[in-house]
């Protein structure tokens, strides 16, 4: 058959493929296409994929392993009440467009980020400061209503970075920062080009130019990295495709864990799911590694409960809920459902989603729990899911980092509404002291995995594919960013 | 019977007896998955192999053939029910304001890209099989009601008709009586044509996951999902994509085999 | 001539004015918050209203349509919720893509059709003929996305002869950029070209039974001269018709393929923009797709007088 | 050696022969007249000549033109021949021209393919054809395309092109069969005109005895693929010896027996009736044009009698029988049968409808394909308040009166001939007993010994039933031999009335005098 023609075809193309000679350029790859360029007010990931490190900067930042490491400010103290930042800016750091970054843009950023008609995506982060003042030109004091043992966190976010007065007004098509790469080109639909920073205050970038192409696209998706088109594919959406690209020798592929914990979401008032042992039955009918095997094909790390397995405060709880369809089919019986009953299971587009819900469908088959499937688009899911609040169950990443707080939110979709977790919660936004955290921590992981909030299934990993000459790349993404200001060809 | 009749006959045939014998039996259960054996190559067990969830491919094109059969038949009708009235309406009364809204509505539903109206429609509705349908039937409206008009006009110029006038028959009774009958070898024609064109429509809704919704096996989605292995497993966009091409190709040949064995007359183009 | 054409300028007219109303009402009934999709899972309520005041979002459904439609007649097509770029602006790029992609694919549908059809007319019956016939009988049939992949996997992945997709643009050269549009415009030109090729050839064998080919014939003219001199003109009137309507669907019909091959164009614009909810350009670009099929179809009707003298005097 | 020399040519298309040993000679300057119905062969013997048989056909025996052995010459040597040695001019004007050339180029081509001359000069040689065709630049420039030229006009067009190159003969079949009366009278002297002018041999093919008998030197005369007389014009039609040649010249000028009697009271009142057309709109805001297609007509029938209505095509005269039938309201006068209008209050009346019935002309378009025999007899029935019982005697009854047996009620349409079928026809008309029957050209598209019969027919019920016929037709000789009194009409109006005998033999109106002037005549016996 032609076919295997083809693929043999193909096998000898793989062979006489050379290795890429270095070069000072490349082209980055990835699923999402940012709205427009500011992301100090949109939630969308994919601005911060292209901006985040490598156009902005903000106060701290996040290491390629997550910490948080300084950023724009070079040091801080801390009041012992907890309540006052003294942050020490880094000097002589001017935006691209020759203006220079003080106090006073950390100040209007800050200000603008929390105001009454912020656009800002995140507000939230802002929640707990009082004020911020520029003592001069390189200090700035954020002092807090109350204590918050985030905030160092929170200010590494995306929706965080400093941004100048003087170009705030075309931010959305020019953006203009302090990174190491400044705004070059938008073909929209199509691509983004950076251009290194010469007069960069920090170690400059590597590669002169850095393309940014969109391919939302699976099968598109692998035809660019298979026809090498595109240089690295970031967050490369078919993990199907992973052992090819591992077989073939024009490639490496990065697999690195996300902050995504993706759950099978339920709607904790909407009956019967607001019976707990109905929702204990869900948690038990699924086959975690069904799901990673079928959906991921084997990429991603089961979880037990609303927490990153690679944060060292993680608990693996992935037992309390462990694969029992008899268990399953038992706790139904109880809860007055032996013969079963029928819900709805709306489905986001990305493929761990789709899939994955196929896969549960079939699972809760099995104990007698129907789903009916809708397949919806973000903008449908946001409004029906997210907002309507009418679903049955859903399946979702959650990619903002250490989110668990979402759980004290009773207004949040799928309505968990638990006074204690909520006290835990508060408890913890207030706690600065890292052992204390922990214990906190672990106590509401335990508490969310025991009322069975939700079915937790798997930590999101994404493959990144990139050309075998390409070195520097983040592993991990305890961000949703391509930090490229490290990145360079190897000879 | 030419030869053309013969083949499609026989294509169209077996899809249509795959569909129904869907219904009774298939060598697997389509909904239930097995994932350790996924994306086996054909093989004695699994006769067409096995997709990414280790369905059955053989099973799940029976099924398929099921939806794309049952949405396309429907859509037709839609067409032919509402698009077949309006044409025998248009040209009872032709010239006058009645005739020029139907046809100018034909116009206008003509000049709408379909995909993208069929892509609002399942955006306000939500994606489903019935949606797809409605999206398809739409555009067999005008189809149906400006072959109908076409050929009705120059019906109503035959004496008979002027003899049925003169025994004092109504235009509505005419149109029932005389005119409807000599119409139904084109409709028949055009219907399977129409039919054929709905499972490609179909195959492509389903494609960019407008049509009917998993699990409900569908061809396109098969081949959607599919895209991303077939580089290392054909066979998983091979059959289903077969599968559409013998079962268009086959309706298509039915189609031109009746056209000349109904009526010799009507050689016309077929688009 | 003159009164023709007036006539249907004057249906056109018409057309459009229904056409914007069904489009508008229609898109206004798409559930779901642009702004929303905009500020995504964090966003509060407070946030969302400021963001759709900017939008203009908030007005009656009369107002926003006046807006809408006075905007287009000013040339102004209002701003895209999400790219907040002109939408003028962004159609313009887009149909430097999705144009010539119909133009390349319509004329290579053509550069086929009409030497298939007319061989396989002149010849009746014989071998040719019946290759012919059975080669667009498989054009017709075949799922044209999935003709695209098959063609992806053998010309880009296995031989790499062509990207597997992507627009090179415009800037890099008349040679890539055109390279770049040739799969998608073969994936596109193989159906139409089947079609047009059937229509071409059973129209000519009609206009080759008529009493004036006959006439010709008596006159002294061989086969071949009477086909071309008399039966190909007049053959040529329902072949129009195909080439407008293929044209049309070609604008807006590429939406698949554009997606196969990831081209910036039209049809993905749309399709992008119903999943963000950018109504505005829905709107707009579905109605410009439209106001170019009734256009084309006026061209084509004009068309017809040019080539048969009988339309021009019957208004 | 003469012209043309046809010796025992054989024809079979597909097998099934259409022409068996016909044999025929025309001499240089020679008017060859070929006569017989259709199915006969005489088109068949014509493509022959030209080699222009369809598809499937194969010929043998042996075809001589002027030297040439056309079934041996191979199709390059054919084309050189054709329109230059043999031209050929059709039956049907209104299709035989290209309809996007202009008529200039079309006859230029003629001489352009067979001379190598410059396009202007093969249309200044274009424009002498056609002048000579009657059809001078002045008036006809050469600019014109066929759709802006009438019926008679467009055949002299055909012709130019036919004789262009002066060839050396000239074949017409059947050129005048779908042309008015005075037209065909036209057209005919043109191409004896021609004929003689270039000494240029005519075949002429015609059903119409009559016509050719006016014109053709010598006569053959084919039935059926073959030739069963042929002779001397017109001493032949003195000394026919073939039986079917008989009754055929016997066919061709029929009376048949009508005795039947006629009352004073008129059946059917027709009183100054006026039809207007509305035409599409001058532009976009010119008002709503009419045209007057019946300007004030009146006119009576007798009851048992039986009224002639002639004119040529666009008179008026299909308008006016809607008009009478009730299927149209008129915008002026009024239309009585049995002194009740035929219309009333906008909406036909039935009542009155029951009394009358129509026969059209074309008997194949004139019943639905998809009903048996007896429904279609039976549809009249719809004008009944409540059917009658026994519906089954009724259409055998029907089918009997017309020479058909009750059985065929079970069969289909296209089992039957034209003939038969327009037996059918009056059956249809017959079964509601009606009093009037309207003729609408009901026998003009039948073979003469066909007609003959059906007049027959009809003459032989209306004696029977006491019916009254109105007989519609534009054939002169048809109307004169079979009613009392006749109409004229022209234009839409009637410019004379008065029984068919004086109308004929003492015409008072020009056109009258025209009309009749143009009907040609069989040589009297």
């Amino acid at each position: 058959m032609t076919f295997m023609k083809f693929a043999t075809a193909s096998a000898l193309a793989m062979m006489v493929a050379g290795a890429a000679a270095a070069k000072s350029d490349i082209t980055l790859a990835m699923q999402l296409e940012p709205p427009h360029l500011d992301p100090t007010s949109a939630a969308a990931g994919a601005i911060d994929s292209v901006l985040y490190s490598n156009v902005f900067e903000g106060l701290t930042r996040f290491a390629s392993d997550g910490s948080i490491i300084p950023g724009l400010a070079q040091s801080w103290e801390i009041s012992d009440d907890g309540l006052t930042y003294t942050f020490k800016l880094a000097e002589g750091v001017s935006f691209h467009d020759g203006t220079s970054m003080d106090a006073e843009d950390v100040k209007f950023s800050l200000d603008r980020a929390r105001a009454e008609d912020s656009a800002n995506a995140q507000k939230a982060l802002f929640g707990s400061i009082a004020e911020v003042e520029a003592v001069d030109a390189s200090t700035v004091k954020i002092t807090l209503s109350a204590p918050n043992g985030s905030l160092l966190f929170n200010l590494a976010w995306g929706d965080a970075v400093i941004v100048a007065p003087e170009s705030i007004e075309n931010i959305k098509q020019a953006p203009v920062g302090t990174g190491a790469f400044k705004f070059a080109n938008w073909v929209q639909g199509d691509n983004i080009t950076l251009e290194r920073n010469p007069d960069y205050w920090g170690t400059p970038a590597k590669l002169d130019k850095v393309t940014f192409k969109f391919i939302s696209d699976p099968t598109a998706a692998f035809a660019a990295v298979m026809a090498e088109d595109v240089d690295v594919f970031a967050g490369y959406p078919a993990p199907e495709n992973v052992p090819q690209f591992e077989a073939d020798a024009r490639f490496q592929v990065i697999v690195g864990n996300t902050e995504g914990e993706t759950i099978l979401s339920t709607n904790n008032k909407m009956p019967p799911f607001d019976n707990v042992k109905v929702r204990a039955a869900l948690a038990h009918a699924i086959d975690r590694q069904a799901i990673v095997d079928g959906a991921m094909f084997g990429l991603g790390t089961p979880i037990g409960t609303h927490f990153a397995p690679h944060h060292p405060d993680y608990v693996d709880l992935t037992a309390e809920s462990a694969y029992d369809p008899e268990k399953a089919k038992a706790l139904l019986a109880e809860a007055g459902f032996g013969d079963g009953f029928t819900t709805t299971l709306k489905l986001p587009p990305p493929s761990y989603a789709r899939r994955g819900g196929e896969i549960i469908a079939a699972q809760l088959r099995e104990v007698g729990i129907q789903t009916e499937i809708t397949n919806l688009e973000w903008a449908q899911w946001l409004e029906e899911v997210f907002k309507g609040k009418d679903y049955g169950l859903t399946i979702v990443s959650h990619t903002e980092p250490m989110d668990i707080g979402i759980y004290a939110r009773p207004d949040y979709y799928f309505q968990y509404d638990d006074a204690e977790f909520q006290a835990m919660n508060t408890a913890l936004e207030a706690e600065a002291d890292v052992a204390k955290r922990s214990a906190l921590l672990d106590k509401m992981q335990r508490k969310i995995a025991g009322d069975y909030v939700n079915g937790y299934l798997f930590q999101l990993a994404i493959p990144t594919i990139a050309k075998a000459g390409v070195r520097g790349l983040w592993e991990n993404a305890p961000t949703q960013a391509n930090d490229m200001t490290g990145v360079y060809w190897a000879e | 019977m030419s030869r053309s009749l013969v083949i499609g006959a026989v294509l169209s045939a077996v899809f249509v007896l795959a569909a129904l014998v869907s219904f009774v039996w298939t060598p697997y259960d389509v909904l239930g998955l097995d994932i350790p054996n996924k994306l086996k190559e054909p093989s004695a067990a699994h006769w067409l192999g096995t997709d990414h969830f280790g369905r059955d491919i053989f099973s799940m094109i029976m099924v398929g053939a099921r939806t794309s059969i049952a949405v396309a038949i429907v859509a037709v009708g839609i067409g032919m029910l509402l698009g077949v009235p309006l044409g025998l309406a248009a040209a009872a009364r032709t010239g006058t304001l009645l005739d020029e809204v139907i046809m100018r509505g034909n116009d206008l539903v003509f000049a709408f890209p379909s995909l993208l109206i069929a892509i609002m429609i399942t955006a306000v509705f939500g994606a489903s099989a019935v949606n797809a349908i409605i999206a398809i039937g739409i555009f067999n409206i005008p189809v149906f009601a400006r072959l109908v008009r076409g050929a009705a006009l120059s019906l109503w110029t035959r004496d008979y008709v002027l003899a049925a006038r003169v025994s004092g028959k109504g235009a509505a009774r005419i149109s029932l009586e005389h005119i409807l009958p000599n119409v139904t070898n084109l409709l028949i024609v055009q219907g399977t044509i129409q039919f054929s064109l709905g499972i490609l429509a179909e195959a492509g809704l389903s494609y960019v996951g407008l049509g009917a919704q998993p699990p409900t096996p569908s061809w396109g989605r098969m081949l959607a999902e599919s895209q991303t292995m077939f580089s290392f497993k054909p066979h998983l966009a091979v059959f289903p994509g077969l599968a559409i091409l013998l079962t268009v190709l086959g309706l298509n040949l039915l189609g031109d085999g009746l056209r000349d064995a109904l009526d010799p007359r009507l050689r016309r183009a077929k688009r | 001539m003159l009164r023709f054409v007036a006539r249907r300028l004057v249906s056109l007219l018409v057309s459009l004015a229904v056409a914007s109303c069904v489009i508008f009402v229609f898109v206004e009934v798409v559930p779901g918050d642009p702004a929303a999709y905009m500020l995504g899972l964090n966003a509060q309520e407070d946030t969302l209203n400021a963001l759709r005041e900017q939008l203009g979002l908030n007005g009656t459904l009369l107002e926003r349509y006046l807006n809408w439609v006075g905007g287009m007649l000013r040339g102004d097509f209002g701003t895209s919720y999400t790219y907040r770029t002109p939408v003028s602006e962004m159609i313009g790029e887009r149909m430097w893509i999705s144009l010539p992609l119909a133009i390349y694919a319509l004329t290579l549908s053509t550069l086929i059709a009409f030497p298939a059809g007319i061989w396989a007319a002149s010849q009746r019956g014989s071998l040719v003929d019946v290759l012919v016939m059975g080669f667009t009988q498989l054009g017709v049939a075949i799922p044209n996305f999935w003709f695209a992949m098959l063609m992806v996997l053998l010309f880009a992945i296995n031989l790499r002869w062509f990207s597997a997709g992507g627009f090179a643009g415009w800037e890099a050269g008349f040679g890539p950029a055109l390279k770049s549009l040739t799969l998608p415009a073969i994936a596109l030109a193989l159906p139409q070209a089947s079609i047009l090729a059937r229509v071409m050839r059973s129209s000519l064998l009609d206009t080759l039974g008529e009493d004036y080919i006959r006439t010709a014939r008596a006159k002294g003219l061989s086969r071949r001269q009477a086909l071309w001199r008399h039966a190909l003109r007049n053959a040529l009137i329902p072949v129009l018709t195909i080439i407008g309507l293929q044209f049309s669907f070609l604008m807006a019909g590429a939406i698949i393929i554009e997606n196969v091959f990831y081209l910036p164009g039209l049809g993905r614009l749309v399709f992008q923009s119903i999943a963000a909810r950018d109504l505005i350009v829905v709107e707009s670009v579905v109605m410009l797709l439209v106001f170019a099929v009734i256009v084309v179809n006026f061209l084509v009707d004009v068309a017809y007088a040019l080539v048969d003298p009988r339309l021009r005097v019957r208004a | 050696m003469s012209l043309l020399r046809v010796e025992n040519l054989d024809v079979s298309i597909h097998g099934t022969p259409v022409l068996k040993g016909v044999s025929l000679a025309l001499e240089a300057g020679e008017i060859l007249g070929v006569i017989g119905e259709s199915g006969s062969g005489k088109s068949m013997t014509a493509l022959a000549i030209l080699q222009l048989l369809p598809e499937g056909a194969r010929a043998a025996g042996r075809i001589a033109l002027s030297g040439h052995d056309m079934l041996a010459l191979d199709e390059a040597a054919l084309c050189g021949l054709r329109g230059n040695e043999v031209g050929m001019v059709f039956q049907e004007p209104m299709t035989a021209l290209n309809p996007i050339q202009t008529i200039g180029a079309q006859v230029a081509e003629t001489i352009r393919i067979h001379e190598d001359v410059s396009r202007k000069e093969a249309l200044a040689r274009a424009a002498q054809a056609l002048r000579r065709c009657e059809l001078p630049q002045e008036r006809f420039p050469l600019s014109r395309y066929p759709h802006e030229l009438s019926g008679g006009q467009r055949q002299r067009v055909v012709i130019a092109m036919a004789i262009a190159l002066q060839p050396k003969l000239l074949i017409a079949d059947e050129p005048t069969t779908a042309l008015d009366v005075t037209t065909q009278a036209e057209i005919l002297t043109l191409l004896k005109r021609l004929a003689r002018e270039d000494g240029m041999g005519l075949m002429l093919i015609s059903h119409d005895l009559a016509v050719v008998a006016d014109m053709a030197d010598r006569i053959v005369i084919m039935r059926q693929g073959e030739v069963v007389e042929s002779g001397a014009c017109p001493a032949i039609f003195g000394q026919l010896t073939h039986p079917y040649s008989k009754a055929l010249l016997a066919a061709s000028d029929h009376q048949p027996e009508r005795a039947g009697h006629v009352f004073e009271a008129p059946l059917l009142q027709v009183k100054n009736v006026v039809r207007d057309y509305a035409l599409p709109r001058a532009g976009l805001f010119g008002g709503a044009r009419k045209f007057r297609a019946v300007k004030g007509v009146s006119f009576d029938i007798r009851r048992g009698e039986s009224l002639g209505l002639v004119g040529e095509s666009g008179c008026g005269k299909s308008t006016l029988t809607r008009a009478v039938l009730g299927l149209e309201e008129v915008q002026g006068g009024e239309i009585l049968l049995d002194g009740a209008p035929v219309f009333s209050g906008k909406r036909p009346n039935r009542a009155v409808r029951r009394k009358m019935h129509v026969v059209f002309q074309d008997p194949y378009g004139s019943f639905n394909p998809r009903w048996k025999v007896g429904r279609l007899v039976a549809e009249p029935f719809h004008l009944l308040d409540d059917a009658p019982e026994g519906r089954a005697a009724a259409i055998a009854e029907a089918l009997e009166k017309v020479g058909l047996s009750g059985e065929d009620a079970e069969k289909y349409i296209h089992e039957f001939s034209g003939g038969q079928r327009q037996r059918i026809a009056i059956a249809r008309a017959l079964i509601i007993k009606p009093e009037l029957i309207i003729l609408d050209e009901a026998v003009s598209a039948l073979d003469v010994s066909i007609r003959a019969q059906i007049l027959d027919l009809l003459a032989d019920l209306g004696t029977r039933f006491g019916l009254t016929y109105l007989f519609i037709s534009h054939d002169l000789s048809v109307v004169r031999n079979v009613t009392d009194r006749c109409l004229v009409m022209q234009a839409g109006e009637i410019v004379e009335e008065g029984a068919t005998e004086d109308v004929f033999e003492r015409p008072r109106h020009d056109y009258t005098k025209q009309l009749i002037a143009a009907v040609p005549q069989l040589p009297s016996k």
